[in-house]
């Protein structure tokens, strides 16, 4: 039962990691439509300005360094490809993020070479007891950080003219530039708001209990698709539901992988799709997303 | 020749009746208006007589067929076809693509036979090209054939889809607003093309049309309805004298210019002319 | 129309104006060798160490004079860790180079493994699993991972960590190389009397906080580690933070240097051990030394780990074949490779001897049982010298499997 | 003759091609005085709506590009601004087909198209009129507007426009789909907010209806200017009463729209 | 034929012939590095086309590509291969072997129709990336039947007594005809194939279909389209194009690696099919050649390339310069050439003096206009 226990909250403790980054994917979906796969390389350029200032200027310098850093450079992947791309089309346009993604994450790898940063976080490995359940602090920091921003997020889009510009630049460019909207600042800020969490992600990503930041830190941001998604591509409450089921399910998969066998051994990696196909069956626009409007 | 009967057809939505027992029948080789203001359930019904939606209650039957639950292609298969109030066509495809996908139904080229370019096939689409020609130019798009229809005017495309349904060989059309975005001329034009229509392929259609003037020279039955009801039917004339139709859907002056256009005979007044 | 091709021709061989025979890679003057490395992939630290390792060795030897009247040519290509590219480049290698002395990821030279054999080019993988053995033409320079962590299991006995009916943790990566390892874990298991709890994971998790949590409930006694250096330090921490004081042991793989400079070091220095079949940078040999001076000089400020002594003592392995061909004046592949496996006794001075007689079995068995230690070069300090336990002689590894 | 009205929208020389191929546009010239309304008729592919885009700026989003002439506001250049320029400009467009933004509620519809506004006074008191205008966009509110039925969508659509509280509205066939009813009542609005001072260029295939609001009409014929003048004097026009208005002989009308060809039944 | 249609197609049967030409002079003159990669990049190019008929046709995303690519190569092992050691394996005749490892990737195609039926777009794609997942999960761990992470050797393929492997050499032209030009040819041949039947089936009945599908659903249904058949129907062909495609690989290949068919395959695949141009099966093939081609070649070639520092400095290796390059082009490509590679094709066509026909812009979102 302790095991049990120990696992749920080690999985809603890397499912709110999942949470941030998914947020990311869907802040860029919700104002632009486009998947951004180009989201791992800000997840890079975010740790790395961390990392590298943190010594010289204190944490807290370096983190808002970071987010200013990987906003800019969001902005500046807006403003220098996506914007000159004259294909509306919003999977061309993830196509394009592949590309950039390539570049970044070279240029990045290249720089972090075969180090290992550290982020010099105040939590370092600290646990907190609850209840008996050890609970590193960073986790409970990301879990905050996650629930905090995305109910920031939700209020943003539902509320301010920013969130409606976003999603009325979304649905139909050409009758969103005749709103007034100014298209290209909209998706400018999206960028940006994407780089900034990315950096936040990026710092909880490299903190205890991982050693720090690595030219292999990005991979995990596929991790992040299936809870995008499952929440609803389109949801920004659905990308913390989508992060903490995914946490969940790979963490109870995994410990319990002993008891899996017959499934073969590492079902961890593979469950959290499983249980993304189902929730998808069941509804086809993911939990809390919105489906798809079928009327003629 | 089989009618259309609608009977205590019933549509809700969350929240919203949108159609409410409503019941009909299209008399074979009839046209048969359905009017109302906006928002009444005109479109609703055509969904569910086309499959698109599901009704809540009530039933549709078209010949032998019991429509009510089955699906979009299946009714097709019957000879029912539709054209959109909103232009629904495959904008990055040429014209004559677009029409051709009415002969869906009436070809049967598969993923084997299109891509080895059985002799069925090729025979079957030269036959079925030559016709789409012809449906082409009795609409009047034959000039477009080749364009892509994202590049046309609305108007051109919402015939396009006229021709698209016409294609289908339908027994039964069911046209909603076909002549939205259409000058008065253009109108008339239209209208000739759906009489044409009628008399040379022997179809049923079912219209929905806000231009009173069309509907008082095509029709020969109407159905009001408003907020989901029905609220009146008969001929056009009875119809349109109904002081309930009349203050929910005429008005007063558009009223009159119907009943003047309507009352001069002729084959005028398409428009709500007021002097 | 092909009659002009260059394609009609090439291919065959010769021999040189000093009677040496040649074939593909080798000219009067030159020796091609091929890197087929990863610079820009997953494994772009490793790759980036043995290659840098290798550069040096050749200059080292074309400064004193090349082999057999030729300088060597090292041929760097990079594959990035994708097999299609490996397999193109290993397309433009096979026919271009004598032998390729450096072939990152077993995956990798899996892709390829019908060509070398046909095409007959000497092949030194830099990894380590038993799926490697069984070609006459590669060359596992080492231990492989399961004899590496049967050795490791003896060695925990051995300091009564672990005793007979324990429970012993397994973290492994998908694949051969943990496929490997975890082979040699239930090998020792069976002959002691102990139970593996196997945890599979992959090399994208980073966390490893449901597999502590496992372990923990499942009250192993030990952890063996088979995975990348972070997924060690990720669960060194969280198990150290928790109080979990069981031994660590990882696979030659598990552990980097750059890990003392983060915040895991801590945990890292509490009972951690890897098993490592090469000496470490750090060691105390003089060859080993030399070498870590000449490769600082070179590449100033680049890590120094325990790949740069595989790297070199790879490129060790195939210059002494070299030569050893040469002085039977056939540079032909088949010539080299004849060189090659009848030397019994090689001994490149930096740890471990080899004997390459048999293409079956991994030419040592001896391991090194090495710990981290913040003030060492290289970061790992030797526990326990290279030694192959009594256990690992009555082991056989599985041929061209895992 | 440009000097008297302070912000007349003057369009000259206007020439338009979409691509390379086709030019859909051809020396257009007209103007929109301060305060009154303009109609444009024209056939189907006349090139109305093409003279919106130019106007609104949003030709790029169909690969098409102004050739030729120019386009002012006041004697200020509005050929060459984003289209949110001109919105900030006061120039604000009802595109044709409705186009309202399915995904978005009416409510944020709305909302959206106040956004063009934000800085000119009198937000609330837009909103009050919308509502009273079209009550139904306030019953639906908080209903996806893709869920509207046609004509709902229409009004959403003009209200929309009405939420920018544009100086010229520029309208392409704001009665599209509406019920007679419904199609009155966007005339008297359409004269009421030009009474405010609202300039408005209006597009309306119900001649009619559209040459009864506007003072002066120009008919547009294959992306030239052929007729223009007071719309009085137009309506009363034979040619535009049998084009336009769908009035009179039935035996003269166009070529074009002579009795469709047989069709022959498909034998199958 | 009339003199118009003549003259629009000459410039292309022209380039056709000439591009036929070229490739079956190729393999007489190219070293094997070149033709390795020619062989991958044509059996890419039948995968594109497959992917093509799917995402860029039928507007339905698939991130899963890679995983019919594994089924068919690993489909064709099994079903070839000889049974030894702990392999399993049916020893059919290569022939019979091909046929069926298509046929099974069309039969993984259909068992996940139910799931393309139902999700649309973005959706769809990220749902099909479960299938890569489960796909690299059952190679590691299918080892009877896949070898596991080592993977298998590919069995030759022989045709009718003619052996694809590197013995017996043939001597064609005074050149030897190893693996790699026999494959070589046989690539080309199946590659023509593919494309000529994806051609047929876009331009024909199916081919609107999906094109309506892609665009307005509803309307594909209403006008007598059966929606969900027709999308398991293409689901079910486009993962047979990958089956086979993931054959060619195989061949080209000689062993098959679980590594090779990751998330990054699928990814290829999508750039392929959009930087070539969506929706057309010569863009397709353009674009793989792009993807396939442009890597190995800046590696190979690498070291000319500008940017580059001395080794062992700081600076950009060739390796990450030649990575750099190639994102940037992918980037470049999409941005300055809208309607792929293809589109570019039809710009110097459209150029003064050529036949005015509006070329249609491929989308694959259905424009949301009701
Ligand atoms: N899928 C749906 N979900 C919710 N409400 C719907 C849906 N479809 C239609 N409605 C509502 O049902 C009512 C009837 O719509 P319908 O489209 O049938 O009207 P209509 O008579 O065609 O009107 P118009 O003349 O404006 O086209 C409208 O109020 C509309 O908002
Ligand atoms: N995106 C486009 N690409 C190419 N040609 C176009 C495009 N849009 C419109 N056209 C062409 O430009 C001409 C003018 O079209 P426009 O849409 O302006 O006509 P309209 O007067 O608004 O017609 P309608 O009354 O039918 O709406 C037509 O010939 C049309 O085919
Ligand atoms: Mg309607
Ligand atoms: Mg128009």
């Amino acid at each position: 039962m302790t095991t049990f226990i120990e696992l749920l909250v080690n999985g809603v403790s890397v499912g709110s990691v999942y949470a941030l980054i998914a947020l990311g994917f869907v802040i860029i979906f919700k104002a632009t439509e486009v998947v951004n796969f180009a989201h791992a390389s800000l997840l890079l350029v975010g740790g790395y300005v961390i990392a590298i200032l943190h010594e010289d200027i204190g944490f807290w310098p370096a983190v808002l360094a970071g987010v200013a850093g990987a906003a800019a450079v969001g902005a500046a992947v807006e403003f220098l490809v996506l914007r000159r791309s004259r294909a509306g089309d919003h999977q061309v346009l993830a196509i394009v993020t592949i590309g950039v993604d390539i570049v970044l994450t070279t240029e990045l790898t290249r720089r972090i070479g075969t180090d290992v940063l550290a982020m010099g976080d105040p939590w370092q490995n600290r646990i907190v007891n609850i209840g008996g359940i050890g609970i590193a602090q960073t986790r409970i920091a990301a879990l905050v950080t996650a629930a905090t921003l995305i109910a920031c997020f939700l209020m943003a889009f539902r509320y301010t003219s920013w969130g409606i510009s976003m999603r009325a630049a979304a649905e139909d460019r050409e009758t969103a530039a005749l709103m007034g909207i100014r298209l290209s600042r909209v998706s400018m800020g999206a960028w940006a708001v994407a780089g900034a969490l990315a950096a936040v992600a990026a710092l909880f990503l490299t903190v205890f209990p991982t050693p720090g930041l690595d030219r292999s830190t990005s991979f995990v941001a596929l991790k992040a698709f299936p809870a995008a998604i499952l929440g609803g591509l389109d949801s920004t409450s659905g990308a913390l539901a989508g992060g903490l089921i995914i946490g969940l399910t790979e963490s109870l998969a995994t410990g319990y992988q002993n008891d899996l066998t017959f499934l073969g051994r590492g079902i961890g990696e593979v469950a959290p799709f499983l249980v993304m196909i189902v929730i998808l069956l069941i509804r086809p626009a993911g939990l809390f997303g919105t489906r798809e409007l079928a009327r003629v | 020749m089989s009618a259309l009967e609608v009977t205590d057809l019933t549509v809700r939505f969350a929240g919203l009746t949108a159609l409410d027992a409503v019941g009909f029948t299209v008399r074979p080789g009839s046209i048969h208006a359905v009017i109302g203001p906006n928002g009444a359930g005109k479109s609703t019904c055509f969904n569910v007589l086309s499959g698109v939606y599901r009704a809540t209650s009530g039933s549709v039957r078209f010949g032998g067929a019991d429509l009510t639950r089955m699906p979009p292609h299946r009714i097709a298969a019957l000879g029912v076809a539709r054209t959109f109030q909103n232009i629904a066509l495959s904008r990055f495809q040429s014209v004559e693509d677009n029409v051709m996908l009415g002969r869906h139904r009436l070809t049967r080229a598969g993923f084997v036979g299109a891509g080895l370019r059985l002799p069925f096939a090729r025979r079957e689409d030269t036959r079925h090209r030559a016709r789409v020609r012809d449906i082409a130019r009795f609409v009047g798009v034959s000039e477009y054939l080749d364009a892509p229809v994202g590049m046309l005017s609305y108007g051109v495309q919402k015939r396009v889809e006229l021709a698209r349904a016409l294609a289908m060989e339908p027994k039964l059309l069911l046209l909603d607003e076909p002549v939205a975005g259409m000058n008065g001329g253009e109108r008339r034009a239209m209208a000739e093309v759906i009489v044409a229509a009628r008399a040379d392929l022997d179809i049923s259609i079912l219209l929905v049309e806000h231009d009173m003037g069309m509907v008082m020279r095509l029709a020969d039955e109407v159905t009001v309805l408003d907020f989901g009801r029905r609220i009146a039917a008969g001929t056009p004339t009875e119809v349109q004298r109904d002081p309930e139709v009349i203050r929910a859907y005429l008005g007063v002056q558009a009223a009159d210019a119907a009943d003047a256009a309507d009352s001069a005979g002729a084959a005028a007044g398409s428009e709500s002319e007021t002097a | 129309a092909g009659c002009g091709s260059g394609k009609a021709t090439g291919g065959s061989g010769g021999t040189g104006a000093d009677g040496v025979k040649h074939g593909p890679g080798v000219t009067d003057k030159t020796i091609k060798l091929g890197l087929a490395t990863d610079q820009t992939g997953a494994y772009a630290p490793l790759g980036k160490s043995i290659t840098q390792a290798q550069q040096l060795h050749f200059e080292e030897v074309n400064q004193a004079g090349g082999v057999c009247g030729r300088t060597i040519e090292p041929v760097v290509r990079d594959h990035g860790y994708d097999p299609q590219k490996a397999v193109s480049i290993y397309s433009e290698l096979g026919s271009d180079v004598l032998a390729i002395p450096h072939f990152l990821g077993s995956a990798m030279v899996t892709a390829v493994k019908q060509r070398i054999e046909s095409d007959k080019v000497f092949v030194i993988p830099s990894a380590w699993s038993t799926s490697l053995l069984g070609s006459r033409y590669i060359q596992v320079a080492g231990n492989t991972y399961d004899v590496d962590v049967i050795n490791g299991i003896e060695f925990l006995m051995a300091k009564k960590l672990v005793k007979k009916g324990d429970k012993l943790g397994h973290v492994y990566f998908e694949g051969d190389y943990g496929g490997s390892a975890l082979r040699g874990a239930k090998f020792a298991a069976d002959k002691h009397g102990l139970t593996i709890v196997e945890q599979k994971i992959k090399p994208t998790d980073n966390d490893m906080g449901s597999q502590v949590a496992a372990l923990n409930s499942a009250k192993v006694s030990a952890i063996l580690m088979s995975a990348g250096p972070k997924q060690s330090a990720s669960l060194a921490g969280l198990a150290r933070s928790r109080g979990m004081k069981q031994p660590i042991l990882a696979s030659n793989s598990g552990f980097a240097p750059q890990l003392l400079s983060t915040p895991a070091a801590p945990a890292l220095l509490q009972g951690f051990f890897m098993v490592s079949s090469g000496a470490p940078i750090g060691a105390d040999l003089p060859g080993v030394a030399k070498l870590a001076a000449a490769y600082g000089k070179k590449y100033p400020g680049q890590p120094l780990d325990n790949a740069v002594v595989h790297g070199y003592d790879a490129a060790g392995v195939v210059v002494a074949a070299l030569k050893k061909a040469c002085a039977s004046k056939d540079l032909t592949r088949e010539g080299l490779i004849n060189a090659h496996r009848s030397t019994t006794t090689y001994d490149g001075g930096l740890g471990t001897p080899m004997d390459f007689s048999s293409s079956d079995k991994p030419p040592t068995r001896k391991t090194y049982i090495l710990q981290p230690n913040k003030d060492a070069t290289g970061g790992l300090v030797i526990v326990a010298p290279a030694a192959e336990s009594e256990l690992a002689k009555t082991y056989t590894p599985p041929v061209g499997s895992y | 003759m440009a000097t008297k009205a302070g912000a007349t929208l003057a369009v000259s020389g206007l020439t338009v091609s979409y691509g390379k191929a086709v030019r859909a546009l051809r020396e257009v010239s007209l103007e929109v005085p301060e305060g009154t309304v303009t109609a444009v008729l024209g056939a189907n592919g006349a090139g109305k709506t093409t003279l919106l885009r130019a106007l609104s700026g949003t030709l790029s989003f169909h690969r098409g590009a102004i050739e030729a002439g120019t386009i002012t506001l006041g004697g200020r250049t509005l050929s060459g601004l984003r289209p949110a320029g001109v919105v900030a400009a006061g120039v604000v467009q009802v595109p044709e087909g409705r186009r309202v933004f399915g995904r978005l509620t009416v409510e944020e519809n709305l909302r959206a198209g106040a956004l063009g506004a934000r800085g000119r006074p009198g937000g609330d008191a837009a909103r009050d009129r919308v509502m009273e205008l079209f009550p139904v966009l306030g019953e639906r509110a908080r209903q996806r507007a893709g869920l509207l039925s046609g004509g709902e969508q229409q009004m959403l659509a003009m209200g929309r426009a009405l939420m920018a509280r544009p100086s010229v509205l520029l309208l392409d066939e704001p009665t599209l789909g509406l019920a007679p009813l419904m199609a009155e009542r966007i005339g008297e609005t359409v004269a009421e907010i030009n009474r405010q001072g609202t300039a408005v260029l209006l597009i309306e295939q119900n001649a009619a209806l559209a040459l009864r609001l506007a003072t002066t009409a120009h008919v547009l014929e294959v992306g030239e200017v052929t007729l223009s003048g007071p719309a009085d004097e137009l309506a009363a026009s034979d040619e535009v009463r049998r084009r336009y208005l769908g009035v009179g002989d039935a035996d003269a009308v166009e070529p074009e729209f002579r009795r469709p060809p047989t069709l022959e039944r498909w034998a199958g | 034929m009339s003199s118009r249609v003549s003259a629009a197609l000459r410039p292309r049967v022209l380039a056709a012939a000439l591009g036929l030409v070229v490739m079956v002079v190729v393999p007489f003159y190219a070293e094997p590095f070149l033709l390795q990669a020619g062989l991958f990049a044509m059996a890419a190019a039948v995968g594109a086309i497959g992917l093509n008929l799917l995402t860029g046709s039928t507007g339905q995303l698939s991130m899963g590509h890679a995983f019919f690519l594994a089924v068919g190569a690993y489909g064709y092992v099994y079903f070839a291969a000889e049974p030894h050691d702990e392999l399993a394996g049916l020893g059919l005749p290569t022939p019979v072997a091909v046929v069926l490892a298509v046929l099974l990737a069309g039969l993984a195609g259909g068992l996940f129709s139910p799931i393309a039926g139902r999700l649309r777009g973005t959706y769809l794609g990220i749902a099909s990336l479960a299938l890569i997942f489960i796909g690299q999960h059952v190679l590691h761990n299918a080892e009877a039947v896949t070898g596991g992470a080592n993977g298998r050797d590919v069995p030759s393929l022989e045709l009718l007594g003619f052996s694809f492997a590197d013995a017996p050499e043939l001597v064609v032209l005074q050149v030897p005809f190893r693996a790699l030009e026999k494959l070589w040819f046989l690539s080309l041949i199946v590659l023509l194939a593919a494309a000529w039947v994806a051609r047929g089936v876009l331009r024909g009945r199916p081919g609107r279909a999906m094109a309506t599908i892609r665009d307005h659903e509803i309307a594909a249904g209403v006008m007598g389209v059966p929606v969900a058949r027709y999308r398991a129907g293409v689901f079910v062909l486009s993962s047979m194009y990958a089956g086979l495609a993931g054959v060619l690989l195989a061949m080209a290949f000689r062993r098959t690696v679980p590594e090779y068919f990751g998330i990054i395959l699928s990814l290829e695949y999508l750039a392929m099919i959009v930087i070539g141009g969506l929706g057309s099966v010569a863009g397709a093939m353009a674009g793989a050649a792009f993807v396939s081609l442009l890597p190995p070649l800046f590696t190979r070639y690498g070291d000319g390339l500008p940017l580059i520092a001395a080794p062992g400095t700081e600076g950009v290796s060739p390796a990450e310069a030649s990575r750099i390059l190639y994102g940037a082009a992918v980037v470049a490509v999409v941005l300055f050439f809208p309607g792929g590679l293809l589109g570019l094709w039809a710009r110097i066509r459209a150029l003064p003096g050529a036949r005015r026909r509006p070329h249609p812009v491929p989308r694959m979102k259905a424009e949301e206009q009701t």
